[in-house]
C-alpha cells in the first residue's frame, strides 16, 4: 500500500489491542447513512514512476520561453544552492516552530529573514512572512485601519497594481473598509500631489505608495510621504525587494519614513511557478509591533541564560486570541521564507545591488532600443526602474501571439486593464536576460511591427550596422 | 551564530552577482538608497554551511515522528516534490498565455475534479493560498450569497467553543459577530445551545469535523438542519478531512461550503510553517460566488474562469492563483495514491490513532473521551498527574523531544485542562506507536520517581526551555550589529 | 571571488602573520624558469547564472529519447528519495570515513550495502563498492588469480558483454594474464559445455560466466559453475543486480556456487548519464575475505562496548600496504553505493522482484510482437531474459537512424561488435516501457523494414486489428 | 538501528514497485531464484527517516572544517551538481548516437582542452575513473611506450618514499618493480640517491609535486633530467595540483604524463569515498598510447576516438567513457572560475596553508619543515608532545572532531613521526582558521592538563573511539538476522 507500512500481522494484533473485529468497525459512530460508496472522480492509483511521467508529460507540453513579463513576478537567477537547502527534509517537511527547543533551526533562520527584510525596507521589524504580496497589502490595509482607529477610508493610487487592488479590496471590504483611488497622471505615469489635493482635509487612515509602481514608474516618495504625514495617515510603502538594492528604502522615505513597508517576496529565491508559492513581506515601525499580523520570531534566552529563538506575541493571533486576533493567518509561507533567507545570505549587499543594477541596464537598453524602432514609443515620460511600458500602433494581442510563436513571452498586455493607454505592452528584461535574448525580443518586435503597422513603412532610425548594441557581444 | 556574526565587510561571493554593476545614472539621488542593507557578506560554502547546519536543529517528518494533533504530519512524498519542481513548471510566468500552460492547467483541473468528489461539492476553487484564507473565502461567500438576496440581517456567524482560532478569526475578518456553541460532555456540539442561539440573524454555522476533540460529531446531519432551517448556511471545516477521506463526503451531509487543506490531507510539505493550501468546495447555490480564478475545461481547452464568468464572485485572493506548487504536489499525491489509496488513508489514520488511545489508556493514561471512537486523533488529558506530581503537559511534552519525538500539540483544545492532542497519521508504523507509547510510559514514571527532570526538560535539544514571557516583554525581533 | 573569502583585510594580516610582503613570495621557493605565463585555453569565468545557462543549452540540445538500448546500462526508475537523500551535503561532500566517529552515517549504510549486495548475490561478504562494473570484473580475474596460486590465465565466454572484455584485458595484461575466450553456440547464444571440453586439463585460475549473457541469453550455470569447479578453477559470476530479484544468486549456482560475483551497479540507482558514475560491485565467499580489493566496512564496538562501524582490513590496501596491496584501488564510488543502498531499501524484496518481472515480460512481449513483422527473427534460440537480440535484412544503423529521428534509441548495433551475426541488434524494454512505448517501437520497426526491405513487402502476420495487444490500454 | 532492523516481512512500498509481477513461466526453475534476498521491508517514510538521519551523523564540508592533508576539501558548489544533473544529461545512454550527444561531447572536449592548458600537456584523455587508475594509465602508457620501442629490459618504477601508496601499487599492477627513493632533510627527493638508483632497468619516475610534504620539490628539472637521459619516462603524480594550479604546469617541466584528481583540484564531491575522476594528460611521445575514449572536435562535430584512431592505445578502462557526471561538474566548475579564478585557487590555498601553519607555529606547535614554505599544505608532528604527555596526533584528532572540526590526515607520510598533514584549502575563510587554531591549542592545554580526557577523545561523537583491531580480527562485514 503507497505510503501506509502496515502489515496484515500489525493490522490484526491493533485491532486486537483496540478490541474491534475490523477496521470498518472503527467508523462506527458515523451514521450509517453518510457514509459514502466509492470516488468516481478519482482514478486508480499510479506509482511514482507513472506519475512522473504524466507529470514529465504535462511539464514538457508547456514549454518554456525566453520571458519578458514582469508585472509582479520576476524571473531572477536562483543559486543552486538555495532550494538544495530549502528541499532538506529538516526545513521542508517540519511543521510551524511550536515546539521552540526542536525547532531552533526554522526559528534562528526566520529570526535572520526578519532581520534582512526590516533592513532591506528600512523599517524597524518584520514579520515571518504572509502569504503574497498581494494579500500582504490587504493584511497592511488593516493593520493601518486598525493602527489609525477613526478612519476606514485608505488611499490607493491607481497605479498600484490592479490585482493587488482587488485583492486587498475583496481582504478587507467585509470590515466595511473603502480603498479610494487616487488617478496617476497621464503624461508622467505617476502619482502627483496635484491628484491628492481633493482628499486634503478628509479622514484617510492611510496612503498606500507602491515604489516603482505598475508601470515601472518611479514616484515621488519623499512628496508623497510627507504628504500624506500631514494629513495624519499612515503610509504603507509597496516594493519590490529586488528594487531596495538601488533605491530608496521606504523607512527613509520623507521626514519620518513609511509607517509599513510590504511587497511579494518572490524574487527572493522562489521560482515563477505559474504565480505560487511566493510570500509576502511585512515590515513596520516598533510602534506598531503589536498590530502586525502573522508569525513572528524573537530572541529569548533559556533556563541556562543561552541565547535561542521562539514564535512570540501570539496572543495577536487567531489560535490565542481567536475572534479578537490581528488576523485570521495561521499559515505563513515559512519554505519560502527559508529559501529567501538563504537567496539573500548568497547574495549579500554586493549581488543584490549588482541584480538591481543589472535589471534596471537591461530593461533600459531595451526601452532605448525598441524606440528606436518606427512606431514604438514609451508611454510614460516619467523615469522608470527596471519595468516599462511601450505602445505601437497594433493591437498587443497580436504582437504577443505573433512573439509566443517564436518563444517569446514579450510583456503583459496592458490593455484589459488600462484601455485609456490605448496599445500598450507592460515589458521587463531582468539580470537573467543577455544582450542576445534583448536583441531577439527587438528584432521580433521589429519585423512584428513593419509588417503589420499600419503606419508607414518601419525604418529603423538607426540601422543595425551602425548602432554599437548590435555589434558588441554576449555580455 | 547568526549568519551576520559570520559577515566581513568587502566579502563576496561573485559566483551568484552579475559580473558588473551597471551605472544607473538616470535615476536621481533622492530617489536612491543612501545607506547599505543589513545582508550577509559570507561565502558560498559558509552559507551552505551555516543553513545545512541549521537545518540539523530541527525535528522533522523526516526525522522524527510528529505526532502534533490538528496538523497532520504524515509522510510527504519525496516524488511529488520532484514532479513539482519539474524545470519547465518552474519556468512559467503567471501571466503568460493560457496556451502555454495546458499542462499545468490540466493538472489543476484534474485535482479540482478530485476534490469535488472526496467533498461531494459541485464546484471547487483551488485558489485559497491556506487553510484559513479557505475559511475566509467561506465565510466570504456565505456573506455575499445573503448580500445577493437582500438578506441584511444575518449578522452572527455560529461557531462550537471546540473550533479552531481561525475559524471566528475569519467570521470576524468577513464583518460577521461570533456566537460560541458549547460542547456536550460527549465531545459533541450541543444541540440544545444550538438551537437556542440560531436564529433570523444567523448568516451560518462554522463547523469542524471530525472536532477538534477528535471525535466524529454524532448529530452532524441535524445540525446542519437546525441552521439551514433558519435560513443559514452551513460552513465544514475540512482540516481534519485526512479522518474520513472517501468514507464520508461533507457534500452529502448538506453542507454549503467546506475548506480543504492540502497540506495535512494532501500530504504537501509543511515547509516550517507553509506554504499551505486551502481550496474551497461549494454547493450549486455558492457557485456564483467563487474565488477567482477558477480552471475550467472546455472544447478540449482548459482556461482560467475569470470575473467575467463569474461576476458575483467574491474576488480574488491572491496575485496569480495560489499557491500551484502545492497544487501540483497535491495533484500527484492524488494520483499516487488513487481511489483505493484515499480510503485507506482515512482507514489506517482511524486505525493509528484508536490503537495508541487504547495503549496509552492501558499504560495509564487518560484520555479525555474514552467512551468514544478517535477519529484520526484523540485527546489524553494529564490534569490527574498535574494534580499528583505537579508535572504539566508543557513538561511531558518537552520531555518527549529528550525522548526522539516531536511533541503532541499541547493546551489545545482549551476545553480540556492538561491536554494533548494526539494524531499519528497512517504513514506511521506499529513499531514506532509501540515505542512512543513506551516513551510517554517512561515519563509517567518519571514523573512520579522524578518530577524534576521532567519539569526542566527538554535536557538533550539545543537550547533547555526558552524564556517565551521573556520573548514576548523584552521584544528582540530584529538582530543589531 | 568566486567560492574565495578573503577580504582585502585578511589577506594582509595573514600576510602579516606569515612575514611575507605579498601572495607572490609564498610562491618564491618554484624556480622562476618553471613558473607559468597565463592559460590561454581557459576561458573567463562565467557565473553560476551563465555557467547554468550554457549547460541547460548543451542539455537541450541533446534532447530525450525514448530509450531501449541496455547493453550494460540500464534505464530505470530511480525514487525521486534517491538522489535527494544522496545529494545531501552530509554524504554527498563527505570523504572516505577515515575518522570513523565523525563518520558513522556513511559507514552505516555501507555496511547496509555490503549485506544487501552479498545477500542478493548469494554470497558471504561485500566490498563497499568498485569504479564500474567492467573494471569490476578486472579486479575480480585479479583476485581469481591470487586465489588460485599457480594459473594466470582465465577462461572468458566471447558472450560476455565485450567491452568488459576488452577492459579486463587492458588492466590485467600487464600482470602477465591471459583471457582465453570462449565461443558461444550460434544457434542458442550461450556458452554450451561441448565449447569447453577443449580446455578441460589446462590450468585455468578461473571461469566467468555472465548471466543472463550480453546478448540477454540465459547461461546454464549450474552446468558451467561444477564443471569449472571440477576443474579447478574459480567461478566468478558476472551478473546485472536487476535480474537476482527473479535469476538464482550466483552463490547458488552448481553445487558449491560461484566464489566471486561482480556485477555493474548502475541499475540500482544510477542514472544513464552518458556512461558513468556507475558502480561496480564485488561480494565472494568467507574464504576469500582477505584478497578483495577496495574498501570494506566491518562492524565493531567503540570502548563503551557500543556498536559502530568502521573500515577494516585496511592492511590489504594501498595506503598501508603500498607495492604489496590487492589492488591501487583508493576512491571507491561512495556516493553511488549510497545512492544504491536507499534504492534497494525503497524496492524491498516486492519491489525488486516486480521489477525484475516487468522488465522481462516488456522485453519478451517486444520480442514475440517484433517477430511478427515479416522479414524480424530471434537470432538465437535460447531462453533470454530482460533482452533479446534481432535481426532483419538491413543494415542495423540505417535502422537505427530512422528510428533516432522518431524519437527512439533503438538498440545496439551488434555489427562491430559481432560481425558474424549479420544485422543483429540488442534490444531492451525495461519496466520503465509503457505498452504504448512498445507499440510505438514496433511501429517505427515495422514501418522502417517494410519501407527498405529486399524481401517480400511485409505483411504482419497478425494484422493490428486482431493482435489483443494492439487493443489493451496503456498498461 | 540497521535499516533491517525496521523491516518487517510483508511490509511493502508499493509507490516503487510496478502495478503487477508478470509471470515469467519461460523460464524454468532451475536458472530462477529460490530463496527471498535480504532486502528491507520498510515504507518509504521509514528508509527517508534512517537515511536522513544516518546522514547526521557524517562531517562534510558542508557542515564542517575538514583539513584533511592530501584531500583538498574544498566546497563543492552547488551550482556544479545542478547543472550536471539537468535532466538530458542524466537520461542519456552511454552508447546513443553521437549525433544526440554534441552537447555533452563539447562539454567533455572543452573539459579536455582546459586540462591540456592547466597540465601543459599535447593531450588529455578524461576516462580514468579515479586518481589510482589515472595512475595506472600513466604506467600503462609508459609501459607501452617502451614496449612499442622494444625496450624490455626496464622493468623498475623509480617511486620515492613520500609517495602516495597509490603510486607503488599502480606501478606493480603494470607489472613493474618499485624502487623507493630516499627523501632528504628538506623535504626533497634525494637527488643523489635518485642517481645511483636510476639506470637501464629504469622504466620511468613517478614523482607527486608539490610532494606529501607539503613542499615544491626544489630540483624537480634535474630529477626528470636524470630519468629521462636514463631512458626512463616521468611520471607526475598530480593529486596536488591544487597547489599551483594555473602557475606551474608539469608539461613545462618536461614531464611525459600526468594524471589529475578531478574531485579534489576541480571540486567534484568526494560523496564519502567517490566517484572520482583520475584524467591523464601526456606529452606528444605518449599520444598514441592515450586510453580510449578521447573527444574530438572535426568538422564542426565532436566524436568519439577509438581503437580505430588510437591502435597503440593502452585500452579502454571502463565500460563506457569514465564518470561523465563527475566531468561535467569539473566542467562547470572550471567554467565558473576561469582563468584567473583558477589561478586565484593556487593563490588562496597556499595563503591560507602558509598562515595556518605560522599560527600554529606561534601557537607552539612543531612544524615539520619550518624552513621550508607550505605549499597547500604542511605537516605538524606531535612527537615532542607523544613524549611529554603521552597524547599522540590520533589522540589530538579524534578530540578535533569533539571541537567541531573534522581532523587532518594522521601517520601519513610515514616518514614524519606523529604527524598531522593539514590542508585547508582556498575555500575557508581567516575566522574558521582562526578558530581552528585556538581549537588546537584548546587541545594542546588539555593534552597537559588532562591527557587522559585527550586520549578517551572523542566524547560528543555518535560513538567513543571504535575498536578497529577488532574490527578486523573478527570480521562482521555483512548483517544476520
Amino acid at each position: 500500500m503507497p505510503f501506509i507500512p502496515h502489515t496484515e500481522e500489525d493490522i490484526q494484533s491493533m485491532l486486537a489491542s483496540i478490541g474491534a473485529a475490523s477496521i470498518e468497525d472503527l467508523f462506527d459512530e458515523i451514521p450509517v447513512a453518510l457514509r459514502a460508496d466509492r470516488l468516481e472522480s478519482v482514478p486508480p492509483a499510479l506509482n511514482e514512476m507513472a506519475a512522473g511521467r504524466l507529470m514529465q508529460e504535462r511539464a514538457e507540453q508547456d514549454g518554456r520561453y525566453l520571458n519578458f513579463i514582469g508585472a509582479g513576478a520576476y524571473e531572477h537567477h536562483i543559486p543552486a544552492a538555495v532550494w538544495q537547502i530549502a528541499g532538506r527534509g529538516e526545513f521542508y517537511s517540519a511543521y510551524t516552530p511550536y515546539q521552540a527547543e526542536a525547532s531552533q533551526g526554522t526559528l534562528q533562520l526566520l529570526y535572520e529573514f526578519q532581520t534582512m527584510m526590516a533592513s532591506l525596507t528600512g523599517m524597524d521589524i518584520s514579520n515571518a512572512s504572509l502569504y503574497d504580496g498581494a494579500s500582504g497589502l490587504a493584511e497592511a490595509v488593516l493593520m493601518a485601519v486598525r493602527a489609525h482607529k477613526s478612519a476606514r477610508r485608505v488611499l490607493v493610487p491607481a497605479a498600484v497594481h490592479p490585482i493587488w487592488r482587488q485583492v486587498t479590496d475583496a481582504l478587507v471590504k467585509n470590515q466595511g473598509i473603502e480603498l479610494i483611488p487616487v488617478p496617476y497622471d497621464a503624461r508622467s505615469g505617476s502619482t502627483v500631489a496635484e491628484s491628492l489635493k481633493s482628499f486634503e482635509g478628509e479622514d484617510f487612515a492611510a496612503l498606500v505608495i507602491q515604489q516603482p509602481n505598475f508601470f515601472g514608474v518611479l514616484e515621488e516618495v519623499d512628496e508623497l510621504t510627507d504628504w500624506a504625514h500631514a494629513q495624519g495617515m499612515l503610509v504603507i510603502g509597496a516594493v519590490n525587494p529586488i528594487s531596495l538594492g538601488m533605491l530608496k528604502a521606504p523607512g527613509q522615505w520623507g521626514s519620518k519614513g513609511a509607517d509599513i513597508a510590504v511587497g511579494e517576496g518572490q524574487p527572493l529565491g522562489a521560482p515563477l511557478s505559474s504565480g505560487g508559492p511566493y510570500f509576502g513581506f511585512l515590515c513596520c515601525k516598533q510602534a506598531l509591533a503589536r498590530q502586525m499580523p502573522g508569525r513572528i520570531v524573537g530572541r529569548t534566552v533559556d533556563m541556562d541564560g543561552k541565547p535561542g529563538f521562539c514564535l512570540t506575541l501570539q496572543a495577536r493571533e487567531q489560535h490565542i486570541r481567536r475572534a479578537k486576533a490581528t488576523s485570521n493567518i495561521c499559515t505563513n509561507q515559512g519554505l519560502m521564507a527559508t529559501a529567501a533567507t538563504v537567496h539573500l545570505a548568497l547574495l549579500g549587499q554586493e549581488g543584490l545591488e549588482r541584480v538591481a543594477a543589472a535589471c534596471h541596464a537591461n530593461t533600459r537598453m531595451l526601452a532605448e532600443q525598441a524606440c528606436l524602432i518606427a512606431g514604438v514609443e514609451r508611454v510614460f515620460s516619467n523615469l522608470f526602474f527596471h519595468e516599462v511600458v511601450i505602445t505601437f500602433d497594433l493591437p498587443v494581442a497580436d504582437v504577443l501571439r505573433a512573439m509566443e510563436a517564436q518563444g517569446i513571452m514579450g510583456g503583459l498586455d496592458l490593455t484589459p486593464w488600462y484601455p485609456e493607454l490605448g496599445n500598450a505592452l507592460l515589458v521587463c528584461a531582468t539580470e537573467t536576460k543577455t544582450q542576445e535574448d534583448i536583441r531577439k525580443f527587438l528584432e521580433n518586435l521589429e519585423r512584428i511591427v513593419s509588417r503589420r503597422s499600419s503606419g508607414p513603412a518601419c525604418t529603423r532610425l538607426k540601422p543595425a550596422a551602425d548602432n554599437p548594441f548590435y555589434q558588441n557581444g554576449n555580455k | 551564530m547568526l549568519i551576520f556574526e559570520l559577515s566581513r565587510p568587502g566579502r563576496k561571493n561573485l559566483a551568484q552577482a552579475p559580473a558588473a554593476k551597471p551605472e544607473a545614472n538616470d535615476i536621481p539621488a533622492h530617489l536612491r538608497r543612501g545607506d547599505k542593507p543589513l545582508l550577509p557578506e559570507v561565502s558560498e560554502m559558509d552559507a551552505v554551511r551555516h543553513y545545512t547546519r541549521l537545518s540539523q536543529k530541527n525535528f522533522s517528518i523526516d526525522t522524527h515522528f510528529y505526532p502534533l494533533g490538528s496538523c497532520t504530519m504524515k509522510y510527504n512524498p519525496r516524488g511529488a516534490n520532484q514532479h513539482a519542481m519539474l524545470p519547465q513548471f518552474l519556468a512559467r510566468h503567471p501571466l503568460a498565455s493560457e496556451a502555454t500552460g495546458q499542462g499545468v492547467l490540466a493538472c489543476l483541473h484534474e485535482l479540482q475534479e478530485m476534490l469535488k468528489d472526496v467533498t461531494g461539492m459541485a464546484a471547487v476553487s483551488l485558489t485559497p493560498m491556506a487553510g484559513a484564507q479557505g475559511e475566509f473565502a467561506g465565510v466570504a461567500m456565505i456573506r455575499a450569497y445573503h448580500v445577493s438576496r437582500n438578506d441584511a440581517a444575518r449578522t452572527e456567524m455560529l461557531v462550537p467553543d471546540a473550533a479552531h482560532g481561525t475559524n471566528p478569526a475569519s467570521a470576524v475578518m468577513c464583518g460577521y459577530t461570533v456566537r460560541e456553541i458549547p460542547t456536550d460532555r460527549d465531545g459533541n456540539v450541543d444541540l440544545e445551545a444550538l438551537r437556542a442561539t440560531v436564529g433570523p440573524n444567523t448568516a451560518g454555522l462554522m463547523l469542524t469535523n471530525p472536532s477538534t476533540l477528535g471525535v466524529f460529531e454524532k448529530n452532524i446531519s441535524e445540525m446542519q438542519q437546525i441552521v439551514h432551517q433558519a435560513g443559514g448556511l452551513t460552513y465544514y471545516d475540512g482540516a481534519n478531512l485526512n479522518a474520513i477521506l472517501g468514507r464520508v463526503k461533507p457534500g452529502d451531509m448538506g453542507f454549503d461550503v467546506i475548506h480543504v487543506n492540502l497540506h495535512k490531507t494532501f500530504s504537501t510539505p509543511h515547509g516550517g510553517g507553509g506554504p499551505g493550501s486551502g481550496p474551497v468546495g461549494v454547493s450549486e447555490r455558492l457557485l456564483p460566488f467563487l474565488p477567482i480564478p477558477v480552471v475550467a475545461f472546455e472544447s478540449g481547452r482548459y482556461r482560467l474562469v475569470t470575473e467575467k464568468d463569474l461576476p458575483q464572485s467574491i474576488g480574488r485572493l491572491s496575485g496569480f492563483m495560489g499557491n500551484i506548487g502545492v497544487l501540483l504536489r497535491a495533484y500527484s499525491y492524488a494520483r499516487m495514491l488513487g481511489a483505493e489509496g484515499m480510503r485507506r488513508v482515512a482507514d489506517f489514520a482511524t486505525l493509528n490513532a484508536n490503537y495508541l488511545m487504547a495503549e496509552l489508556s492501558k499504560a495509564g493514561f487518560d484520555i479525555a473521551f474514552p467512551q468514544r471512537r478517535a477519529s484520526h486523533e484523540f485527546i489524553v488529558t494529564l490534569k490527574g498527574l498535574k494534580e499528583q506530581t505537579g508535572v504539566s503537559a508543557m513538561d511531558v511534552a518537552k520531555r518527549l523531544l529528550d525522548k526522539g519525538f516531536h511533541a503532541p500539540t499541547t493546551y489545545f483544545p482549551m476545553l480540556v485542562p492538561e491536554c494533548l492532542l494526539i494524531e499519528p497519521t497512517e504513514t506511521e508504523s506499529k513499531q514506532t506507536l509501540d515505542a512512543f507509547v513506551a516513551a510517554l510510559k517512561e515519563i509517567l514514571d518519571e514523573a512520579h520517581a522524578n518530577p524534576e527532570l521532567v519539569k526542566t526538560a527538554p535536557h538533550t535539544m539545543p537550547v533547555r526551555r526558552l524564556d517565551d514571557v521573556k520573548a514576548a516583554r523584552e521584544l528582540d525581533l530584529v538582530w543589531k550589529a
